[in-house]
């Protein structure tokens, strides 16, 4: 890193004028011509990086130029003396109760160092607001992804031979899959539980006597998928349990300060025993926000005194990791003649897969936005979020917004369509402005909304644009 | 990836002989594009993996009295950077054009495409069109075929377990023919076709002759719509006449329904795309 | 089995068994971890290398199949004077964000420059289109490439 | 036949947690050869988040973004903050950091206003100097006030602060409340092209002009709309897992198609001006918003290029072909 040598160099003498910043630092060496890694240690940083004020500038990253040189070390790229590999088998139905884990033949495998399940697991639980989701399932398995036990061995390859040995017995329980079928409780994910484990209101005027008094009223349903985050870096971690009964974790986790505290939880241990160590996160758009393997992996290395890794496949990145919300959204909007929004009427479901994770937040962004950036007095918005069987869906980018823009901006088009006005026009009219009161009556300041309309469409030349 | 021998026998005979030897137990690798993924997921133990990717006799791009020869082991990338495939058969090249991306374009191999016979081979519908036709090599020495015959069914050539693919022969009555490849994919990038397809014509006096129409993925081979053909032979190319084969083309088909899409729009597709690029084949006869 | 590679310009070898991947060689025994394991299955690009000339996804090529022949990886795009002109722009122009993608997308990028020295944007996005990136949206990667394409052609005019 | 198309989306986005806390803390140590060294609890997960927070403690502090240096991501080292969650780190991580940076300033006014013979509030850290304000030629460098308070006074130049958004909790029953400290605002235009024989829509261009108040940094900000409008060509288009029986069928980047360089269209970004005083130097955030309207631009400009409204995600060229033809019939019947 050009940045270490010159702090050291700098180091030697004592800097205190700003001629002496701009001067160069150290002599640039001389390599040997066939030095088999060469890259420049001496570059000059950017002009923007030395320009003050600081704020506005273009200013090139540090870690920039570490990405180009290949030299950024992403967990994977970590590797430590006797380091080992973990892998996690992963459930075969959708929801069963596990009868019986024999992990006997995988152990006696050469080269496997360490099996865990579940029930070794100190506090076998967690999430941002409920902690309703096992780190290794012991008792239920809720979706496909669950994790049901672990090996621990000295290659990968043989640690997903391993997997193969691992004898699980299952009880399979009916499963559901629909959101709008789990809304119904017949089939619970979490028994005694009702499967809407998280609803929010959001009331504002009268919904029903403004639409009564709408000149046109418009409904639809609008429905979203399931997606994936997809960052290019799939999950990792490095677990080193040392003598000290103190544990090093090095994760692509994107929050480390709260994911100890999810982490301490899970083992039962201080949070001052447990050291989380980030790099960088090779992309993580809400999907590295939540503790996965951490837990298992500081326990395999408690087993066997050695470093273990564990690098998701793409197909665990799919499957275990969390997911955007697919959401059910029915629209009902009230307008009046001039294309003013008199009431509007929004019922959402969201699918929340097998565990809450971040829904909370994901409810509460999506029925507060749900109405759009505009001024309406009458509203009522009702969200539900409901267990399902499948892959659970969590933070991810936006939360939620996304999937009420996409029905909100669908109909402010029908809207404009049966008035005949143009789209510009009917958001324009109704949208936010300084001051404005939002759907829960928050005073909003350094609203943009408008302005971005209008910039947006001369950029575009809207008018102008014809098919 | 599960343990296995690795060996890279200097030629065809050699490579015949040690798949021979080990039966079942072991496969022939080209670029590896399809059978490296598969062996990462195989349950099975395989014993040898021989590679064929460098023996000389699979190898190389040569025109020669009786039409254009292309070594099975040529890549997609050597395709489209060949002058005489350009120039000859610029279809193959824009069908190898939609193989992948760059970097599996330069590992893919046009061999390992077709023995694979999935049946979205891109490199499949255009061969089909030119009457190509392909040499394999087995125990008792060489024998050639034309590539209709190649395929058997889903997954399946007429290969024996020791048999190789030695070459890719385009007659010379099909260099230059007027022709156009099409793919119709989930996107633009790295796309697998939903459906792909080829037609060749020529236009003589006005009059189509020879027509070629080669579909994938709508069957569980490469297949070719002979009663679409017959229908264009000898007549004039009208939009009508156009949209005609292709109606019949979709009764030629057999698409399946699965994730990426329904029959009913592969069939949908296979009309606009039969039409298109037959449409297309007649634009470049009548440019001539 | 001993595969021999010359890796940016050095001799190098190792014992690895015949299943090794020229990826797997490269990050786990000499060390070179600037190619990554995305997807382990020849979709997502991030382990592109360039072997004889034409890049290639290194997961699926076995060590044995790369054996003697001439490689680079992004740990040789730069020398000891200066960066090589992608990595310049790459950086100046802010084109990578999580950089997972980076050292397949530069690999990518320089065989594409190698080849076709001032290419057009859709010759770029064609180039790319083995190299997925989440963060980007790919838009400053084409236009860093346009303009380390231009300063290669001016420095070498 | 190809049919063009054009379609705005407009939306609002929250910065932070939803009422619930979500605080960071920051230290700043300013070292005596006048750099600083920020502390960070936060993670670069490549939004160039340490880049952004480095410029803030430069501004605060009146040196570069070269001088500072970010030490982040280690629990042992750094003090909480809550992560590169809910697009909170320029804001919320921001705040900290100004408030951290202005405690160890404060330190040096202190040390070098008797130095300069006026009083600390008469200070302002500029351009790598201490000096008087409306009296800049009165001046010492930043370096020798730090070294002159740290090797002379004994007291070396170091804040830690903490900030977390004011909120006030919804109404159980309503849903009233100020769930946030502030929002930003953007609008995306979509221009596509759908093929009326295959369904297939092509995104051409897409403008964004998005509010994150003041851009710290324009050119890591442009990257976060070009990257957000990625995976909302994703959403509108393409991207789905599917399940059967509860198992997912595409877990794989070969059949979950996610936009390739081919697939994504031209961008053309513009930011509003725009300054919110609660944030750090008028700044709000850009990760998540920039993702959110794409998808109903896109289908918005669908239904403009073909007239059919599609309700539901991803607008995948079967489900386009089938409304078309199903419009078509309906056209017929009504003929």
């Amino acid at each position: 890193m050009a940045t270490t040598v010159k702090d050291v160099k700098k180091g030697a003498k004592n800097l205190t004028t700003d001629k002496d910043l701009t001067a160069p630092a150290v002599k640039p060496l001389t390599l040997p011509k066939d030095n088999p890694v060469i890259y420049p240690l001496t570059l000059p940083e950017s002009e923007a990086r030395r320009q003050t004020p600081a704020v506005g500038q273009r200013a090139s990253r540090p870690d920039g130029r570490l990405h180009g040189l290949g030299q950024t070390k992403y967990i994977d790229d970590l590797t430590f003396p006797h380091m080992i590999f973990a892998k996690v088998l992963r459930s075969e139905h959708a929801h069963a109760r596990i009868i019986s884990i024999d992990t006997s033949e995988a152990e006696a495998m050469p080269g496997v160092l360490a099996t865990l399940t579940g029930k070794e697991i100190p506090v076998n639980s967690f999430g941002p607001t409920l902690q309703d989701q096992p780190v290794l399932a012991d008792s239920v398995v809720r979706h496909r992804g669950d994790g049901v036990a672990a090996v621990a061995a000295v290659t990968e390859q043989i640690a997903a031979d391993a997997l193969e040995k691992i004898k699980v017995e299952y009880e399979v329980l009916p499963a559901v899959f629909d959101s709008l079928e789990a809304l119904k409780d017949e089939i619970k994910v979490h028994p005694p539980h009702s499967n809407i484990y998280t609803s929010k209101v959001i009331k504002k005027g009268d919904v029903e006597k403004a639409l009564a008094a709408s000149d046109h009223v418009f409904h639809r349903q609008f429905r979203t998928q399931m997606v994936e985050h997809v960052p290019l870096e799939p999950h990792s971690s490095v677990a080193l349990w040392d003598g000290n009964g103190r544990v090093t974790i090095y994760t692509s986790l994107g929050r480390i300060t709260l994911g100890r505290e999810d982490v301490a939880r899970t083992l039962g241990m201080a949070q001052s025993k447990i050291r989380l160590v980030g790099t960088i996160v090779g992309g993580n758009f809400g999907g590295k926000n939540e503790i996965t393997n951490e837990p298992i992996l500081a326990l395999l290395s408690k087993k066997t005194g050695r470093p273990v890794k564990c690098t998701f496949t793409r197909g665990d990145e799919f499957i275990s990791s969390t997911i955007r919300h697919p959401f059910i959204m029915d629209y009902t909007s009230g307008v009046n003649k001039e294309g003013k929004i008199l009431a509007r009427k929004i019922r959402l479901v969201l699918d929340g897969g097998a565990y809450c994770s971040w829904t909370g937040t994901t409810i509460g962004k999506g029925s507060i936005l749900a109405p759009g950036p505009y001024n309406i007095d009458n509203l009522l918005v009702e969200a539900y979020a409901v267990y399902t069987n499948k892959t659970t869906t969590g933070a991810m980018r936006g939360f939620g917004a996304p999937q009420v823009c996409f029905a909100y901006e669908s109909q402010m088009d029908d809207i404009a369509e049966k008035l005949g006005m143009d789209p510009l026009e009917i958001r324009l009219r109704n949208a936010f402005s300084e001051g404005s009161s939002s759907p829960t009556s928050q005073v909003l300041q350094s609203v943009a909304v408008r302005e971005s309309l209008i910039q947006a469409s001369e950029r575009f030349g809207w008018k102008e644009w014809t098919q | 990836m599960r343990p296995f021998e690795y060996a890279a026998p200097a030629s065809a005979k050699e490579a015949v002989a040690l798949l021979a030897e080990y039966g079942d137990r072991a496969r022939p690798l080209a670029g590896g594009t399809d059978l490296i993924v598969d062996l990462k997921h195989a349950p099975g133990k395989l014993a040898m993996l021989v590679d064929v990717a460098s023996i000389p006799e699979f190898r190389g791009i040569e025109l020669t009295d009786e039409g254009l020869r292309i070594g099975s082991m040529v890549t997609f990338g050597e395709i489209m950077a060949s002058p005489v495939c350009n120039e000859l058969t610029p279809e193959i090249v824009s069908a190898s054009h939609t193989v992948g991306a760059v970097q599996t374009r330069n590992l893919g191999t046009i061999g390992g495409n077709l023995v694979t016979c999935v049946p979205s081979a891109d490199s499949a519908p255009s061969l089909l069109v030119l009457d190509a036709e392909v040499t394999v090599a087995g125990s008792d020495g060489n024998r050639r075929m034309p590539i209709m015959e190649f395929f058997v069914g889903p997954r399946k050539t007429c290969l024996q377990p020791h048999e190789l693919l030695v070459e890719i022969f385009i007659p010379k009555a099909s260099l230059g023919k007027p022709s156009s490849f099409r793919k119709f994919g989930l996107r633009k990038g790295q796309a697998l076709a939903l459906v792909n397809g080829a037609g060749a014509l020529y236009l003589e006096d006005g009059k189509i002759t020879q027509p070629r129409i080669g579909l994938g993925a709508v069957a569980p081979t490469p297949i070719r719509a002979p009663k679409a053909e017959a229908h264009l032979e000898g007549k004039t190319p009208t939009d009508e006449l156009l949209n005609e084969a292709a109606d019949i083309a979709v009764t030629e088909c057999k698409p399946i329904s699965d994730f990426r899409a329904s029959a009913a729009y592969r069939r949908q597709l296979v009309h606009t795309l039969t039409y298109r690029v037959l449409k297309r084949s007649v634009q470049i006869a009548s440019q001539r | 089995m001993l595969v021999q590679l010359k890796v940016n310009g050095e001799l190098r070898s190792a014992d690895v068994p015949p299943e090794t991947t020229l990826l797997k060689m490269l990050r786990e025994h000499l060390g070179l971890t600037g190619a990554k394991l995305g997807c382990d299955v020849g979709d997502c690009g991030t382990c592109t290398v360039i072997v004889d000339g034409q890049s290639v996804n290194s997961c699926l090529m076995l060590a044995a199949k790369a054996s003697g022949r001439d490689i680079t990886t992004i740990e040789g795009l730069a020398n000891s004077a200066d960066l090589h002109p992608l990595q310049k722009s790459f950086e100046e122009l802010g084109a990578l964000q999580c950089g997972f993608c980076g050292p397949g997308m530069l690999i990518s990028a320089k065989n594409l420059l190698d080849k076709n020295p001032e290419p057009t944007v859709p010759e770029i996005r064609d180039a790319l289109s083995g190299n997925l990136c989440r963060c980007t949206g790919y838009t400053k990667i084409i236009e860093a490439i346009q303009d380390a394409g231009r300063a290669m052609s001016s420095a070498g005019a | 036949m190809i049919r063009r198309g054009k379609g705005m989306a407009c939306m609002w986005y929250p910065i932070g947690f939803t009422v619930a806390a979500n605080p960071s803390a920051a230290t700043v140590k300013i070292n005596t050869d006048g750099t600083a060294t920020l502390l960070t609890g936060t993670v670069e997960t490549g939004q160039g988040a340490l880049t952004v927070l480095g410029q803030i403690a430069a501004e605060t502090l009146g040196i570069s973004t070269d001088d500072v240096h970010v030490v982040s991501a280690d629990t042992d080292s750094t003090p909480m903050d809550t992560g590169a969650i809910a697009s909170r780190t320029t804001y919320v991580t921001g705040n900290a950091i100004v408030r951290a940076a202005e405690v160890a300033r404060q330190i040096l006014f202190e040390a070098a206003a008797p130095l300069l013979d006026v009083k600390p509030e008469q200070l302002e850290a500029r351009d790598r100097k201490i000096q008087v304000l409306g009296f800049p030629s009165k001046s010492i460098s930043i370096g020798k006030v730090a070294q002159h308070s740290e090797s002379v006074i004994g007291r070396p130049a170091i804040g830690s602060a903490s900030y977390n958004p004011p909120t006030v909790a919804m109404d159980p029953q309503t849903g009233q409340g100020k769930p946030f400290n502030t929002y930003v605002y953007a609008t995306q235009i979509a221009e596509v092209e759908v093929d009326d024989e295959t369904g297939e829509v092509e995104v051409k261009k897409i403008v964004a002009v998005h509010d994150c108040g003041t851009p710290i940094n324009p050119m890591l900000v442009e990257g976060q709309i070009q990257g957000g409008i990625s995976m909302g060509v994703g959403f509108a288009l393409q991207e789905e897992i599917l399940f059967k029986d509860g198992k997912q069928i595409n877990p794989n980047l070969t059949n979950y198609i996610m936009p390739t360089s081919l697939d994504m269209p031209e961008i053309e970004v513009e930011l509003v001006d725009n300054y919110d005083p609660t944030g750090p130097f008028g700044a709000k955030g850009a990760g998540e918003p920039t993702a959110v309207p794409t998808a109903a631009a896109i289908l918005n400009a669908i239904h403009n290029a073909v007239g059919v409204r599609i309700t539901s995600l991803p607008a995948t060229a079967e489900k386009v072909l089938a409304a078309i033809n199903e419009q078509r019939a309906g056209e017929g019947k009504a003929a």
